[in-house]
């Protein structure tokens, strides 16, 4: 592979106290063979202008930081490698969130959302000074859901969210599902009658779109449908 | 955070789903809900007509030698296209909804639709629109 | 599910309803499996649909009480169906009083599309 | 008014402040919260994006849910693993209380692997031994290999539940004192907050405040590190007369993806992964036959470094392999899935079939703001406190890890005295009165800011901190010597003389993260400067500090902690004190494992 070679970097910019409207820059950037998008990026912030703006922290697809558009489709950007995109990389925010700033939105609305489900345990207290028992497939049963990293790439890859902002989205109901097929959890009742709301559950169409976008490669619409059969199955 | 009215609304509803590069399973929810649409202005039409038999026969006679046209029997092989999709992908649905483990084969399951899809339906559009040399000869 | 549900909020507005939407769109999705696609077949294939005169429907096809049936209980879940499809396109189309307008058209549309199919299944005479 | 900031500055009074939402930050704020202290927490990145959920691994206490353990061989293996630097009593308290306070973590619903009787599994860490030393035992408690993950979603889905006030994506800039600095006598009152998403100032007033704000491990080239973790709690507290311990003690491990430093976790090894040099050969026989793999981070880095040296790296170049391959494609998918997934992600390589091209990235700080066990800062080496500031985490230096820290003794840590930092600071809070309130607290540092961005002219920060990170990985690495530290001593000096100069070209006030970064880098510089000072001070080899001038730990000399403080008026940091370690059970012994 080439090493001295460049991509094409188109950004969306936006900058809230000076433009009204979001628009595109495009910037030749250098780009080294195991470059991630996100080098890209912050190559660019370094190289060409300080002040394009975005999140990231962990840079290793950990934090959840710095999913984006990228491409037409949501992705950490820290876990995209430039040479699977071709030569033009096209950035934009989040959709369906409103932008702060660049590539950055904002995300309060998401962890409302989040918030909204009750996503902690909720037990009576033990007794004694030992841990709970929980059996190993006890403990698989949740386990797919316990790796959401709170992104809102599958949120926001979501055409049922697109269309109702208030849809509590695949995030939140992955998180919801976590503790309603933990066994040591008590509070599953709440949690669905929490989901079966109009802006619950029901508004997955089975797009698939938050599954391909989840970087930690949960499946989302099957802990979507465990949700929706429990509902519909409980006395 | 209130950020007030100055910021451009986000991207959504329509324009979001054109520009987002969704996979198989956004594709198959599309369609599934352009034939579901279709197939309902169809059926309001049809439940219109039929109520003509008892009203107007005259009339429903009148509107049903569309079905004798060309572009009639186009339109019937569209309707059962559209029909016919919509039902087996609506199955596809069902069967997830009662195993939601069947979601990891999510794509093979629109693959097999896509198959009988074409199985029954080839040979139906085949025989509707063979009444057109019929009915010329 | 297990256990004493504790620290519930007020809430959900509307609990159950979805629900039975959701379930009603599926069972009418299997029937319909088969009616819709069993009448497709019965008027497009079987027969010409160009020969289904209004005499031929008259005369024939509902000159059977058993057949009337049937064709009702599929007009009824066709209209079930296809009200709660279209109610979630709208709710995602249309929003504010918009979404109210449309739906009550909708609603509507649909009691008339019952009334009027009903009528003619019912009221034309047997011969 | 624009330039990165706007002119209105809010107040708020709160009891406790917590700055830092990690593993540590959230406890301390838990327990706040069951103690019904108002308290805020603020964090410059949202709570679950902190970097405690980057820890793979595990978290060691001697359960014994597995194999016969005791806290005791815990407390051993932690003051052997940190070269008999760490302070006994402080390991005592780590190794007792572990313990409880991994079952509370299952009790707050942490999804631990479990045994097949359905107890908490346990498996092999580096450095944790049966019976003070005689072989590997199962002592760390996991949650397959996102355990840092886990740790971090169930604190904060308590804090939730608990109700905690936080204060999501506001940047503490400074620490507020009154009555003089804290090597005046004076005490800590409160922070002052940046709202990152309007550049807002909030100076918030409090009886206590705890630092939690992590490592700044982004000071060397290639490091497992966040890009977020820039020592600030460390830089702060320094400037304000507080000292740094122990900050030559900088942790390698030994694992990193080559190139980027991606941690791939300890767990390779404690499944039975293999190191291999270029003739295919475990190397680490010649270095620690006994514990092989499994022996502590800083005796592996430098194994690495020495098979590189000796032309044995992977084809004659500077890194080695990690082979999995035998233990099969189950274990390696079931129990390793996040490692192979960033083998795959990031190095396309397939470590079922491949064996992993590695090298030692920069990981961890031992050292930090020092504390006493009630996690109260200390302000010299008699153990005077600093009023209302409390630290703990990776910023902090209790001591409990010395010379270098063991495999998921920092997780340990985290718990242990992030819970403990709560329960002191409520203590604090109930029998001390609110603090006066300053007057334009935040006008120092609103000045500094601005002039950031409003230099006519100056040097990208992004310069600087290159320059920065190639230097502490050239000279501050794994093998120092006289040479390369006082180099590094004379760089850092070079480069904050021109950091005096930079100028962002972001002005904007909303989300300005270019004069964030730019703030940031000032806070590397300044532990960069205390660890090179301190290291260079330390004419020995102890752990992780391994000067090859002084191959030799020195007892008789530096059976002590290292404090540092920053010296006046940008001048150089010069004035360094010693402060004996309390040895309680277990004498110095020569370490081989
Ligand atoms: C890749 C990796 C793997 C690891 N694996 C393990 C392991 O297996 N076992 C183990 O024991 N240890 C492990 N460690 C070490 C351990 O994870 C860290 O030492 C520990 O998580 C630090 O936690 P903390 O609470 O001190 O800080 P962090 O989790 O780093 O959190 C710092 C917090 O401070 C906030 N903050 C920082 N500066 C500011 C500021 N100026 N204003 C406001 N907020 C601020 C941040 O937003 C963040 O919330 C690992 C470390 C890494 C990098
Ligand atoms: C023939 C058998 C049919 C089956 C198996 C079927 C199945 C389904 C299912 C499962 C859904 C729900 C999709 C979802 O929630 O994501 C649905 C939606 C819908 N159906 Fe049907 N259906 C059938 C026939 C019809 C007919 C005859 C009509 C119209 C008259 C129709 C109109 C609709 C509409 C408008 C929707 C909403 C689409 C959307 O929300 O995107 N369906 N169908
Ligand atoms: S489910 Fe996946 S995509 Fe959604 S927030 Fe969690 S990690 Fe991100
Ligand atoms: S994208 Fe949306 S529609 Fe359902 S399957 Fe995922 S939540
Ligand atoms: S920077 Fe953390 S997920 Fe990308």
């Amino acid at each position: 592979m080439a090493t001295a070679s460049t991509v094409e970097l188109k950004i969306q910019r936006f900058d809230p106290e000076r433009d009204n409207e979001p628009h595109w820059q495009t910037l030749t950037v250098p780009v080294e063979p195991m470059d991630r998008v996100l080098d890209v990026l912050t190559r660019a912030k370094e190289l060409f202008d300080g002040s394009i703006t975005f999140r990231r922290s962990c840079a290793h697809g950990v934090c959840g930081s710095d999913a984006l558009l990228i491409n037409g489709r949501n992705r950490l950007a820290c876990k995209l490698r430039v040479e699977q995109l071709g030569k033009t990389i096209t950035v934009a925010p989040l959709p369906g969130l409103p932008i702060v700033k660049d590539l950055v939105v904002d995300m309060d609305g998401f962890f409302e959302k989040y918030r909204s489900v009750q996503p902690y345990l909720v037990a009576s207290p033990v007794e004694g000074s030992g841990e709970r028992i929980q059996s190993e497939e006890q403990r698989d049963r949740f386990d797919d859901t316990t790796k959401c990293i709170l992104c809102a790439a599958c949120t926001t890859s979501c055409p049922s969210f697109w269309a109702e902002p208030e849809y509590v989205g695949p995030a939140a109901i992955v998180n919801a599902h976590r503790f309603i097929f933990d066994s040591r959890d008590e509070n599953a009742e709440a949690r669905l009658d929490i989901l079966s709301d109009e802006d619950g559950v029901w508004r997955c169409r089975t797009t698939f779109n938050c599954v391909e976008a989840c970087p930690r490669g949960i499946n989302i619409t099957k802990a979507i449908l465990e949700v929706s059969s429990a509902i519909s199955t409980r006395e | 955070m209130a950020r007030g009215s100055t910021l451009p609304a986000p991207r959504r509803g329509l324009r979001g789903a054109i520009a987002y590069r969704g996979g198989e399973g956004m594709l198959a929810w599309a369609f599934h809900r352009i034939s579901g649409i279709a197939v309902s202005v169809f059926l309001t039409l049809h439940v219109v007509s039929i109520f003509m038999v008892g009203a107007n026969p005259e009339f429903y006679d009148y509107i049903h030698l569309f079905y004798a046209s060309v572009p009639g029997k186009v339109a019937e092989v569209l309707l059962g296209a559209a029909l016919l999709y919509h039902a087996l992908n609506g199955t596809r649905i069902v069967v997830m909804d009662l195993w939601p483990a069947l979601t990891a084969y999510h794509r093979q399951l629109w693959r097999i639709v896509w198959i009988t899809f074409f199985t029954l339906g080839l040979p139906g559009a085949y025989i509707i629109l063979s009444r057109i040399w019929e009915t010329a000869k | 599910m297990s256990g004493v549900p504790r620290a519930r909020q007020p809430r959900p507005k509307g609990r159950g309803r979805e629900l039975t939407y959701w379930l009603l769109t599926r069972y009418t999705a299997l029937a319909l499996f088969v009616l819709a696609l069993a009448h497709y077949t019965m008027t497009h294939f079987v027969y010409d649909s160009s020969e289904q005169t209004a005499e031929w429907i008259k005369q024939v096809r509902w000159n059977s009480l058993a057949v009337r049936f049937v064709d009702w209980s599929m007009l009824v879940i066709v209209m079930l169906h296809s009200s709660l499809g279209m109610r979630t396109v709208v709710q995602d189309y249309f929003k504010g009083r918009a979404q109210s307008i449309v739906l009550g058209l909708l609603y509507t549309l649909t009691a008339v599309l019952v009334a009027l199919g009903s009528h003619v299944i019912i009221t034309l005479p047997l011969k | 008014m624009s330039a990165g900031l706007r002119a209105d500055t809010t107040h708020i009074d709160v009891d406790a402040i917590v700055v830092g939402a990690g593993g540590a930050g959230l406890w301390a704020a838990l327990e706040l919260a069951r103690e019904g202290i108002p308290t805020a927490v603020l964090t410059k990145l949202y709570p679950t994006r902190s970097h405690t959920g980057a820890a793979q691994g595990g978290v060691c206490a001697a359960l014994g849910n597995v194999e016969e353990d005791h806290w005791e061989w815990h407390m051993f293996d932690t003051i052997k693993g940190g070269d008999y630097l760490a302070d006994q009593d402080a390991a005592e308290v780590l190794a007792r209380e572990a313990i409880p306070a991994v079952i509370e973590l299952e009790r707050m619903g942490l999804p631990f692997n479990r045994t097949p009787d359905g107890k908490i599994d346990q498996r092999r860490f580096g450095g944790h031994t049966r019976n003070y030393g005689e072989g590997p035992v199962r002592r760390s408690c996991y949650a397959a290999d996102r355990t840092g993950h886990m740790i971090l979603q169930t604190l904060y889905q308590q804090c939730i539940k608990a109700g905690v006030k936080f204060y999501d994506e506001y940047h503490v800039v400074d620490l507020v004192f009154e009555g003089g600095e804290a090597n005046e006598g004076g005490r800590c009152s409160g922070v002052v907050g940046y709202k990152i998403s309007d550049g807002t100032m909030h100076v918030l007033r409090a009886k206590a405040v705890l630092l939690a704000t992590g490592g700044y491990g982004r000071a060397w080239r290639v490091t497992s590190n966040a890009h977020s973790l820039t020592g600030d709690g460390m830089a702060l507290a320094w400037r304000h007369g507080v000292p740094l311990q122990d900050m030559e003690f900088y942790q390698f491990h030994p694992t990193g993806i080559v190139g980027i430093g991606i941690l791939l976790s300890e767990a390779a090894r404690g499944e039975g992964g293999y190191l291999l040099n270029n003739d295919g050969k475990r190397f680490m026989e010649t270095y620690a036959p006994k514990l092989m793999e499994l022996a502590p981070r800083d005796m592996i880095s430098r194994a690495i470094y020495q098979e590189v040296r000796e032309g044995r790296g992977i084809g004659g170049k500077d890194f080695i392999h990690l082979d999995v391959r035998h233990l099969g494609r189950k274990v390696i998918e079931e129990k390793l899935p996040d490692i192979t997934d960033f083998a795959r992600v990031y190095q396309g390589v397939e470590p079922i079939s491949e064996p992993v091209p590695v090298q030692p990235t920069a990981h961890y700080a031992m050292g930090g703001v020092p504390t006493n066990l009630e996690t109260e800062v200390l302000a010299d080496a008699r153990g005077n406190v600093v009023p209302g500031l409390f630290a703990a985490g990776e910023v902090a230096c209790v001591s409990v890890h010395g010379a270098n820290r063991l495999g998921t003794n920092s997780l340990v840590d985290l718990l242990v005295f992030g819970k403990r930092a709560g329960i002191r600071m409520a203590q604090i809070c109930k029998s001390t009165p609110q603090p006066g309130s300053v007057q334009g607290a935040e006008r120092a540092v609103r000045d500094e800011l601005l002039a950031l961005s409003t230099r006519p002219s100056g040097v990208r920060p992004a310069e600087i901190r290159r320059e920065l990170a190639a230097l502490m990985m050239d000279n501050v690495g794994v093998y120092r010597d006289e040479a390369l530290l006082s180099a590094a001593v004379k760089g850092i000096a070079k480069l904050k003389g021109e950091y005096a100069n930079v100028r962002v070209e972001d002005t904007g006030s909303v989300f300005n993260t270019d004069l964030l970064e730019a703030r940031e880098l000032g806070y590397l510089l300044d532990t960069a400067e205390a660890t090179a000072v301190s290291a260079y001070a330390r004419k020995e080899s102890r752990g992780a500090h391994s000067r090859e001038d002084f191959p030799e730990r020195d007892d008789a000399k530096f059976l002590a902690h290292t404090l540092v403080w920053q010296g006046a008026a940008g001048a150089p940091a010069t004035k360094l004190d010693y402060k004996p370690v309390t040895i309680t059970k277990f004498e110095p012994k020569p370490r081989v494992y």
